[in-house]
């Protein structure tokens, strides 16, 4: 049953072929069945290779394809690698991935590129498998890449609109500077092992010298950072939402970007055996990008943006965990945050298509009324997200906590006053969406007045409201409906509904109490085991830390309660300019890039016409300037030349008698 | 003849020959020019006679013919290229002659 | 070792393949420069006609070369100018082996591409005449011979440039002709004092025979280097190498199209292939003592390449600046010293010619319908022509080096390479992935997305012949990116058979190369030594990690 | 011996006292009964052919005033040249101690090189090789002087017989062993020359041309027999033979006179090959003089100069090498450099092609610093391909030049391919051949240069010559976009001449080009057919063999 491996990725890339070469002919909506179709065999065959892998000694299988390129010493295989954590990640990207393209479906109804859409999440998928299942590192970077160009795709799907152009180019070259990372990280590797394949050097990695493994760590971190959005390098991901709304769950919030966790998971035995600051290091960006993110998050009013910076703030929260030696948290703190962060992306896409393409939460309220099944199914995630018990959010939350707690007191209450933050900002969202007066029967008219004073100050064109606007094929579709926002279509609703239910109970994957309830844990034991910080909690310190997460998450929840739903503090006194501009990370990144770094290159090429070039222009010029004067000598006196002809021959004279020895 | 004479000589004409030369770059008749060159001929002829007697043999002299012969053939060329310029450009000295250059 | 490399082949195959592959072309040219003026329509087709049959020989030789054999194969001697051993020595090895057959390809795919506006049947005549100089400069094994075909391939171009040119192509023809001219002036001299001085024919005469030379090595140190280094500027300049490069934006700017291809695609691999063959083959000493500075050379061309081509305002400056970036690799490659760096160096050769190539391919559709490469007038070309913006995605993509396109395997063994033999080398050089991203995006979000203006919107898709003439690229840009093992497995024995010859003639000389996960003592020394935040440069005495640099030292 | 006392060996008694009493009383015996020193007549055949045959035509053709055919001149000049060529054979055959010559069997008392009228005419294989070339050089110039003559209303024997002359001139320096010869064979050689180059009357440039050269090469001469004087006074002697055995006895004191007379025997040599700082004549007199003259002077003359070069400098001098070699290295650099720079400033395709030759002149001093045999060898090699790439560039000029002989600025040649495809491909071989662009015969000149100049360890000038390669390339490329690429940025957007405007190419010219081209190119594939006989070409000293009659008698010392 393992041996039918190779078909989980083949699916997807059978998919992607067919509609690369057909997706035309076949149109919609057939081109988004065939897609998930793929997708969803894909994930039935993960369950049927997962049943075998129980079977395998130490869950582990490895299968080898073909040669992909070697060359001296350097080999690489196209071949995969099963062992408890691809499993894990195959099983929850299939498995929300096939939810995802159902979802599309109904949301690129009517989109002129519908099948084009199909191509790419196929493309996305079976690269995103490569990335988890590639045996080696090179296999993995291939994976690692073409979900970066997918993603490139995808962002900028609707590339008419600039913004979204920029978006995708953007998420794309901000993965670059994390690549640059990997690649080192991967050489350093090779040069040190003389393999890149993961079973044969992950156990030789306790004899590695430590500044070695922390090389090869600390650049496998640039990498992990470029693609998991921390800082930073974060700066992509907000802007990245230009894109679909299920491209932004399915790659910005639960596959794509977790890829550096998985990464760094991956690479848990060479972290062991590194120095004792870098972990650390992972830790603390990752514990300040959660914070950071989270205080940002705050004051968005963009639908998606929100979520963005909610990702941003979860992913810190997974480096932490990796930081801090919990590897099975984050993994497990991945997996739910795949089901909530899917739920409310697909949630919010729902509320988008309601609305009609409305993105802004100021103009939202009282929808829980006329979209239940997104409403309840948003809830759940909230909840999930916030960290209340019982949601699985709360589960692998509290886990990685504790594992902070074990290392530094100081990480742990950051990321406590994270978490109110995180249940702050979501309750923020929820409330302004979902309850409340409904202001969106003002909004045409509001849409009406934002639309000029956007053509009079072009400066406030910001990606956020651009993305606002989004796809006019949509508009098309929905022409003529009247102002009342609408419940989504079935494809649709069912993955909400799904990815709902999963939200709500994955924290059995995981349960704290006995250690035959740490299913995940005992799963993951053989990949991280040797790695892992073990927690051996006392039932009493259990206790605390649970009671204190959920206190924090309700305090949160009650803040947002009172000024957003009491109206008791002015909400523009929490949502600073200095939270609602990202701590003007981004914009100075991009006035960098824009203004000195663009001089400097500017300066580079002018130096290449001016030093280069010229010199090469010089030397031709020089020649023919110094012809011309040579030329006044030819003067057309005969006697000239005759002095020309006297003066040589004194000169030739003067050298020869210069040899004469009067001896 | 003391034994400095010939030297004399070769002096002799090796001022004959720098007179010569000298004379064809400061003048601009073209006709005192093939003179000069004339002179410069006759100056080595001088000086073939004398290495002639130096080394007491008798070639050094009998070359002398030959170069009057040649000298001889230079002038009537040379004439006749003065004189054929002379009919489009009459007056004309050296200097004129600048339509080539460069 | 003369008759060792060359034993196998004695008794050549019957029928002279190697000397079809550069005659075939070349009848073809005269062929073509005598058909009557009347029947213009007649060049064409007979120009295809030669290089599609020139073609298909290459393909045919490919098929019967023999994969593990380090041999020269097909060899042919014939002696042409007796007095000074100058031989029509012509063989083919893992080296030249896919040189030769992107030649094949390419130059069939150039014809179909492009048409000339004017005068077409000079302008097939010098194509062809083209070809055959190029597969003559690659199949060469005669000094002599391998200058000639070097040299002649200036003229043709030289002409294509200038007479089918566009803009300032006088200009940019004489520039490409006087520069490449000045570097080649070097080699001639090189080349004559290899021989004047290496004495290696029979009884020391003079020869320029490649594998009598290599046999006798008979050169002193110092000579060797001096004359490595007349070699060496006339290859920098044909790469072109930084600084050397400015002749190529202005000629790939003016070029037409099939001119453009073909300089990108075959003429600068002359440089690299002649680097490889005549630098590191023939004087192993002074590559070692060179290296360094070749390095040094290839990374700045990388990093200096790109963002240079980020600001240009032209395509075809850009993908000629992003030309300087990828032969900055292949350069590099070559001089890491290790399998891996020349074997991806080779590849990165043929990758580049087929990227580069297709990308010009894609441009010459553009000029032709729009009739400008200024970024600044195209716009939104996506949306009109969705066919010609993804062939262009993916060749773009290949381009970029992205994993399971053919761009990743030559870069990504280069950089391996190098990173085993000289580190911070390569650390630099890998930055230039980030941006070859950032040049390419951004002048493919400027010309394809976005909402198409006035101009661009009747911008035609590309017609089925010119989506078949792109077929093959594409086929073989997916197919190295993801099987390139055919390929390197040629490759192998001969790059082998270099750096044995290297580790034999220069004493401290050792491949450099990793210890594995059997001997992590020692990578403990080597590495230990390594500040991570990479202020530090290496101080080890690690035995064999090193060995590289410390021969260099 | 020189042949001065040879000559004049029967008047001894009169001016020396007689070495023996026996011969005290036959004076006059002497005096009648001539015995003359021996004369290998069929040696001097190719002499004497050019010289007779030129005086010959001068005078019959004054029997045919006016009724002379269209044509006659050129073809009974050619048919001497041919004559003059095909009677070197034999003696080559003799020289490279063939057995037979085609169906002609040859028996040789003498093989090898030898030497012969009492020992002033060598006969070696370079100066019959030379001898050749200037036989090709003026059937060259005359197939293109024919219809110049026409067109230019100056039909008449005296241009070939001038040539013929020259010639002869040039065939003797060639073979003078002599210095006294040498001098008479360059004087033979440029007095015909100043004339040719005076000779289009109407054309004041011409005149202008003439009489530069005339000055300038008197004053060239005088330098150059002032110099054989100080030989003569230095060693006693003017035999190159005698010369070189003086040296080999009494080297290596510094001998003053010798040094001197080297020197200027090098200044006068060096104007005659427009070495730079010799050169000035040259772009002028190009400019000026009859194309189909300059197409004689470019090539004929420069042949002749270097063969008394090297039969001077690299036979006679071979033990002074440290002292002419530096020298000639500088010449070398000086005319490859400034010829090649200021060749690429020129507007006027004459001058164009007189720097550029004289550029390539400094390409054979290369080889001749060499003072090699692979120098000499490469002389003989860039000598005759240079011939045929000259005569054909001054042709096409001859053609473009039109009636008036004044179409010469490059705005002349612009379109030229439209015009006249065929004649402007057949230029830019020639041009692509001047630049040295392999699959050419100029290519192989340049790389026959380059490698004696390495063999001679002289690797900077090496280099120094391809570099000024270069830049003279840019000269023939100026050419080349002015013929093909009209319209680029080059120039204005002048009307383009079309095939109406097509320059008239005349059947004898077409010859003559077609030769050069086929010739160009042939050499540049088949290199071992021009190779071989130059490596052959090889120069010698041979002592004077005594023959019969004549007694040696050592003078001077």
């Amino acid at each position: 049953m393992v041996s039918l491996l190779w078909l989980i990725p083949a699916l997807p890339l059978a998919g992607f072929l067919l509609l690369l070469l057909l997706g035309k002919r076949i149109g919609e909506p057939y081109a988004g069945w065939i897609g998930t179709a793929a997708v969803a065999g894909s994930f039935l065959t993960a369950l049927v290779v997962f049943a075998g892998l129980w079977n395998e000694p130490e869950h582990t299988y490895s299968m080898k394809l073909f040669d992909w390129f070697s060359a001296g010493h350097f080999s690489v295989d196209i071949g995969f690698l099963l062992d408890p954590l691809s499993m894990a990640m195959i099983l929850f990207v299939t498995g929300i991935a096939a939810l995802i393209h159902l979802y599309s479906i109904g949301y690129m109804h009517g989109d002129s590129r519908f099948p084009r859409f199909f191509t790419y999440l196929n493309l996305f998928v079976f690269s995103m498998l490569m990335l988890v299942m590639g045996d080696n590192l090179v296999l993995t970077f291939l994976g690692w890449e073409g979900v970066g160009a997918c993603s490139y795709f995808l962002i900028s799907f609707w590339f008419e609109k600039d913004a979204n152009a920029s978006a995708g180019k953007k998420a794309f070259i901000t993965n670059r500077v994390g690549d640059w990372g990997f690649m080192v990280g991967t050489f350093v590797t090779f040069l040190a092992f003389g393999t890149v394949k993961y079973v044969e050097f992950l156990p030789k990695a306790s004899g590695l010298a430590q500044t070695t493994a922390t090389l090869i760590v600390f650049m496998l971190f640039i990498g992990a950072m470029g693609k998991s959005a921390q800082i930073p390098l974060f700066i992509w991901l907000p802007d990245a939402m230009a894109g679909p709304t299920p491209v932004s769950a399915l790659i910005h919030a639960a596959t794509m970007v977790t890829a550096g966790v998985y990464l760094m998971v991956r690479v848990n035995p060479i972290i062991a055996a590194s120095a004792s600051w870098l972990p650390w290091v992972i830790a603390g960006v990752g514990v300040a990008t959660a914070f950071l993110a989270a205080t940002i998050a705050i004051a968005q009013t963009d639908i998606k943006k929100v979520l963005a910076y909610s990702t941003v703030s979860q992913l810190g929260f997974m480096f932490l965990a990796v930081g801090v030696g919990g590897y099975s948290a984050a993994i497990f703190h991945m997996i739910t945050h795949a089901f909530f962060k899917a739920c409310m992306f697909l949630g919010s896409g729902s509320v988008i298509h309601g609305m009609h393409d409305e993105q802004d939460m100021r103009r939202m309220g009282a929808l829980r009324k006329v979209m239940p099944i997104t409403a309840i199914t948003f809830i759940i995630g909230w909840l999930a997200i916030a960290g209340v018990p019982p949601f699985s959010g709360f589960w692998s939350k509290d886990d990685i906590l504790a594992y902070a707690l074990h290392k530094s007191v100081v990480l742990y209450v950051i990321g406590l006053v994270t978490a109110l933050l995180t249940a702050f900002y979501m309750s923020r969202q929820v409330f302004m969406v979902f309850f409340g007066e409904a202001r969106w029967s003002e909004s045409q008219e509001a849409e009406l007045a934002n639309k000029l004073a956007h053509e009079t100050s072009h400066e406030s064109a910001e990606v956020a409201a651009d993305a606002a606007a989004t796809h006019d094929a949509h508009d098309d579709a929905h022409a003529g409906h009247g102002l009342v926002p609408h419940e989504s279509p079935r494809t649709m609703t069912i993955p909400l509904i799904v990815l709902a239910f999963f939200a709500a109970i994955a924290g059995l994957l995981n349960l704290p109490f006995t250690e035959h309830l740490e299913f995940l844990n005992r799963w993951l034991e053989p990949v991280v085991g040797a790695a892992q910080t073990q927690l051996h909690l006392s039932g009493v310190q259990l206790a605390v830390e649970l009671l204190t997460s959920t206190v924090v998450a309700l305090v949160g929840i009650s803040i947002a309660y009172a000024v957003y739903m009491k109206h008791k503090v002015d909400a523009r006194r929490i949502e600073l300019p200095l939270f609602a501009n990202g701590w003007y990370i981004d914009s100075s990144i991009t006035n960098f890039m824009g203004g000195l770094g663009r001089k400097g290159f500017e300066l580079i090429a002018l130096f290449d016409k001016v030093v280069i070039d010229g010199a090469v222009n010089g030397v031709a010029r020089a020649t023919r300037g110094g012809a011309l004067r040579l030329r006044t000598v030819q003067s057309g006196y005969v006697r000239w030349y005759a002095l020309m002809i006297g003066v040589g021959a004194v000169l030739i004279v003067a050298f020869v008698l210069s040899q004469v020895s009067f001896s | 003849m003391s034994p400095n004479l010939p030297l004399a000589y070769l002096a002799l004409s090796a001022i004959l020959f720098a007179i010569g030369g000298v004379g064809l770059l400061v003048r601009r008749n073209p006709l005192v020019m093939i003179m000069c060159v004339e002179l410069m001929l006759n100056a080595v002829n001088l000086t073939f006679v004398t290495f002639g007697k130096m080394l007491d043999d008798i070639s050094g002299q009998v070359i002398v013919f030959f170069v009057m012969v040649v000298a001889a053939a230079e002038v009537v060329i040379g004439l006749a290229l003065i004189v054929a310029m002379a009919r489009r450009r009459p007056n004309a000295n050296a200097d004129d002659l600048r339509l080539l250059r460069g | 070792m003369s008759s060792v490399i060359l034993a196998n082949e004695a008794a050549a195959t019957s029928f002279p393949i190697l000397p079809a592959l550069i005659f075939l072309p070349m009848v073809g040219a005269a062929v073509l420069a005598l058909i009557p003026r009347s029947r213009p329509e007649l060049s064409r087709q007979i120009a295809i006609l030669f290089a599609l049959a020139t073609g298909v020989l290459s393909i045919v030789m490919l098929c019967q070369f023999k994969t593990n054999d380090e041999h020269f194969q097909f060899v042919v001697t014939q002696t042409w100018v007796s007095s000074l051993d100058i031989k029509f020595l012509l063989g083919v090895d893992g080296i030249s082996l896919f040189l030769v057959v992107l030649t094949g390809i390419l130059f069939p795919i150039a014809l179909f591409a492009a048409k000339p506006d004017n005068d077409p049947k000079g302008y097939y005549a010098w194509l062809t005449l083209l070809m055959g100089g190029c597969m003559g400069a690659f199949l060469s094994l005669d000094l002599f011979l391998f200058f000639l075909m070097f040299e002649i391939t200036l003229v043709p171009l030289y002409m294509l440039i200038g007479k089918w040119g566009h803009g300032r192509r006088v200009y940019a023809a004489t520039k490409f002709f006087l520069y490449t001219m000045l570097g080649s002036a070097f080699m001639l001299v090189s080349i004559v004092a290899l021989a004047v001085l290496a004495k290696a024919g029979d009884n020391g005469a003079i020869t320029f025979d490649f594998t009598k030379i290599i046999a006798s090595n008979n050169l002193a140190t110092g000579t060797g280097r001096w004359l490595f280094l007349g070699m060496a500027i006339a290859f920098a300049v044909k790469v072109p190498a930084f600084p050397f490069h400015t002749w190529l934006p202005d000629a790939h700017t003016e070029a037409p199209t099939a001119g453009s291809i073909d300089l990108a695609g075959i003429l600068l691999k002359l440089g690299t292939y002649g680097f490889l063959r005549y630098g590191l083959e023939l004087f192993p000493e002074a590559t070692v003592w060179f290296a360094p500075v070749m390095l040094t050379i290839g990374a700045i061309g990388i990093i200096y390449g790109g963002i240079v081509a980020a600001m240009q305002r032209n395509l075809k400056r850009l993908v000629a600046y992003s030309s300087v970036a990828h032969m900055g690799f292949a350069i590099m490659g070559l001089f890491a010293l290790n399998m891996e760096g020349v074997e991806g160096s080779v590849m990165q050769m043929v990758n580049h010619g087929i990227s580069t190539g297709a990308l010009f391919i894609l441009l010459g559709f553009l000029y032709s319908r729009r009739h400008t490469y200024e970024i600044s007038q195209l716009k939104g070309i996506a949306k009109v022509a969705p066919v010609f913006a993804g062939i262009f995605t993916i060749v773009m993509l290949s381009s970029i080096g992205l994993p399971g396109l053919n761009g990743f395997v030559g870069e990504f063994l280069v950089l391996v390479g190098t990173f085993v033999a000289h580190r911070w080398w390569a650390v630099v050089a890998a930055a230039g992935v980030i941006i070859a991203a950032l040049y390419l995006l951004w002048a493919y979000q400027r010309v394809f997305q976005g909402e198409p203006d006035e101009a661009n919107a009747s911008f035609p898709d590309l017609r089925i012949s010119e989506r078949l003439v792109m077929v093959p690229l594409l086929v073989l840009i997916v197919f190295l990116g993801i099987y390139p093992k055919p390929m390197l497995e040629r490759i192998q024995p001969s790059v082998k058979r270099v750096i044995t010859r290297m580790e034999a003639q220069v004493d401290t000389f050792h491949e450099p190369v990793t210890q594995g996960g059997s001997q992590l003592g020692p990578i403990k020394e080597v590495l230990g030594s390594h500040s991570t935040e990479g202020t530090t440069s290496e101080t080890s005495n690690g035995e064999h990690a090193l060995a590289g640099l410390g021969v260099i030292r | 011996m020189s042949i001065v006392t040879s000559l004049l060996a029967q008047t001894q008694p009169l001016v020396t006292s007689a070495p023996t009493g026996s011969s005290a009383g036959a004076g006059s015996e002497i005096l009648f009964h001539v015995a003359g020193p021996s004369v290998d007549w069929p040696a001097l055949a190719p002499l004497l052919i050019l010289l007779v045959g030129g005086l010959l035509m001068l005078t019959f053709s004054s029997f045919l005033r006016g009724r002379a055919p269209r044509g006659l001149f050129a073809v009974v000049t050619v048919a001497i040249a041919a004559a003059a060529a095909l009677s070197a054979l034999p003696v080559w055959a003799r020289v490279q101690n063939w057995d037979t010559l085609l169906w002609w069997g040859t028996n040789h008392s003498q093989p090898g090189a030898f030497t012969t009228v009492g020992g002033s005419v060598g006969v070696d294989g370079f100066s019959l090789f030379v001898t050749i070339v200037l036989c090709c050089a003026v059937a060259m110039a005359a197939l293109l002087a024919n219809s110049y003559l026409r067109r230019e209303d100056m039909e008449g024997p005296e241009f070939y017989v001038l040539m013929l002359l020259s010639a002869s001139g040039g065939v003797m320096m060639a073979m003078a062993n002599d210095l006294i010869v040498m001098f008479i064979g360059i004087e033979t050689l440029s007095i015909a020359v100043y004339v040719l180059a005076g000779m289009h009357l109407r054309r004041v440039q011409s005149q202008e041309s003439g009489i530069k050269y005339f000055v300038l090469g008197a004053f060239s001469s005088a330098f150059l027999l002032y110099g054989i004087a100080m030989i003569y006074g230095g060693t006693g002697s003017v035999n190159l033979i005698q010369i070189k055995n003086f040296m080999a006895a009494v080297v290596p004191t510094h001998n003053g006179f010798l040094l001197l007379g080297l020197a200027m025997i090098l200044v006068g040599l060096a104007f005659k090959v427009a070495a730079v700082p010799f050169h000035a004549w040259s772009p002028d007199v190009y400019d000026g003089a009859p194309t189909p003259a300059v197409a004689w002077m470019a090539s004929g003359v420069k042949a002749a100069a270097f063969a008394g070069l090297v039969r001077i400098f690299v036979l006679t001098f071979s033990n002074y090498g440290a002292t002419w070699r530096p020298i000639v290295y500088a010449l070398a650099i000086l005319s490859m450099v400034v010829g090649a720079a200021l060749a690429i400033v020129q507007s006027n395709v004459k001058r164009m092609l007189a720097y550029s030759s004289i550029s390539h002149a400094g390409f054979m001093l290369m080889a001749l610093q060499a003072s090699s045999t692979e120098g000499t060898a490469a002389i003989a090699f860039y000598v005759a391909v240079y011939t045929f790439m000259v005569a054909g560039s001054f042709g096409v000029a001859t053609i473009v030049g039109r009636r008036g002989d004044g179409h010469h600025s490059l705005a002349d040649y612009r379109g030229l391919s439209r015009s006249n495809p065929v004649l402007a491909a057949a230029f830019t071989v020639l041009l692509l051949a001047q630049a040295g662009v392999p699959f050419t015969a100029g290519f192989f000149a340049k790389f026959y240069a380059i490698t004696a100049a390495v063999n001679a360890h002289s690797t900077p000038l090496a280099i120094i010559a391809m570099v000024s390669a270069v830049v003279s390339a840019f000269l023939y490329l100026r050419l080349i976009v002015a013929m093909f690429m009209t319209g680029g940025d080059d120039g204005a957007d002048a009307p383009l001449p079309d095939a109406a405007s097509r320059i008239h190419v005349p059947a004898s010219a077409g010859i003559a080009l077609a030769i050069c081209v086929i010739v160009t190119i042939g050499f540049g594939l088949v290199p071992d057919l021009l190779v071989n006989p130059a490596r052959d070409a090889k120069p010698a000293l041979v002592q004077y063999q005594q023959s019969s009659s004549a007694t040696p008698t050592i003078t001077g010392g």
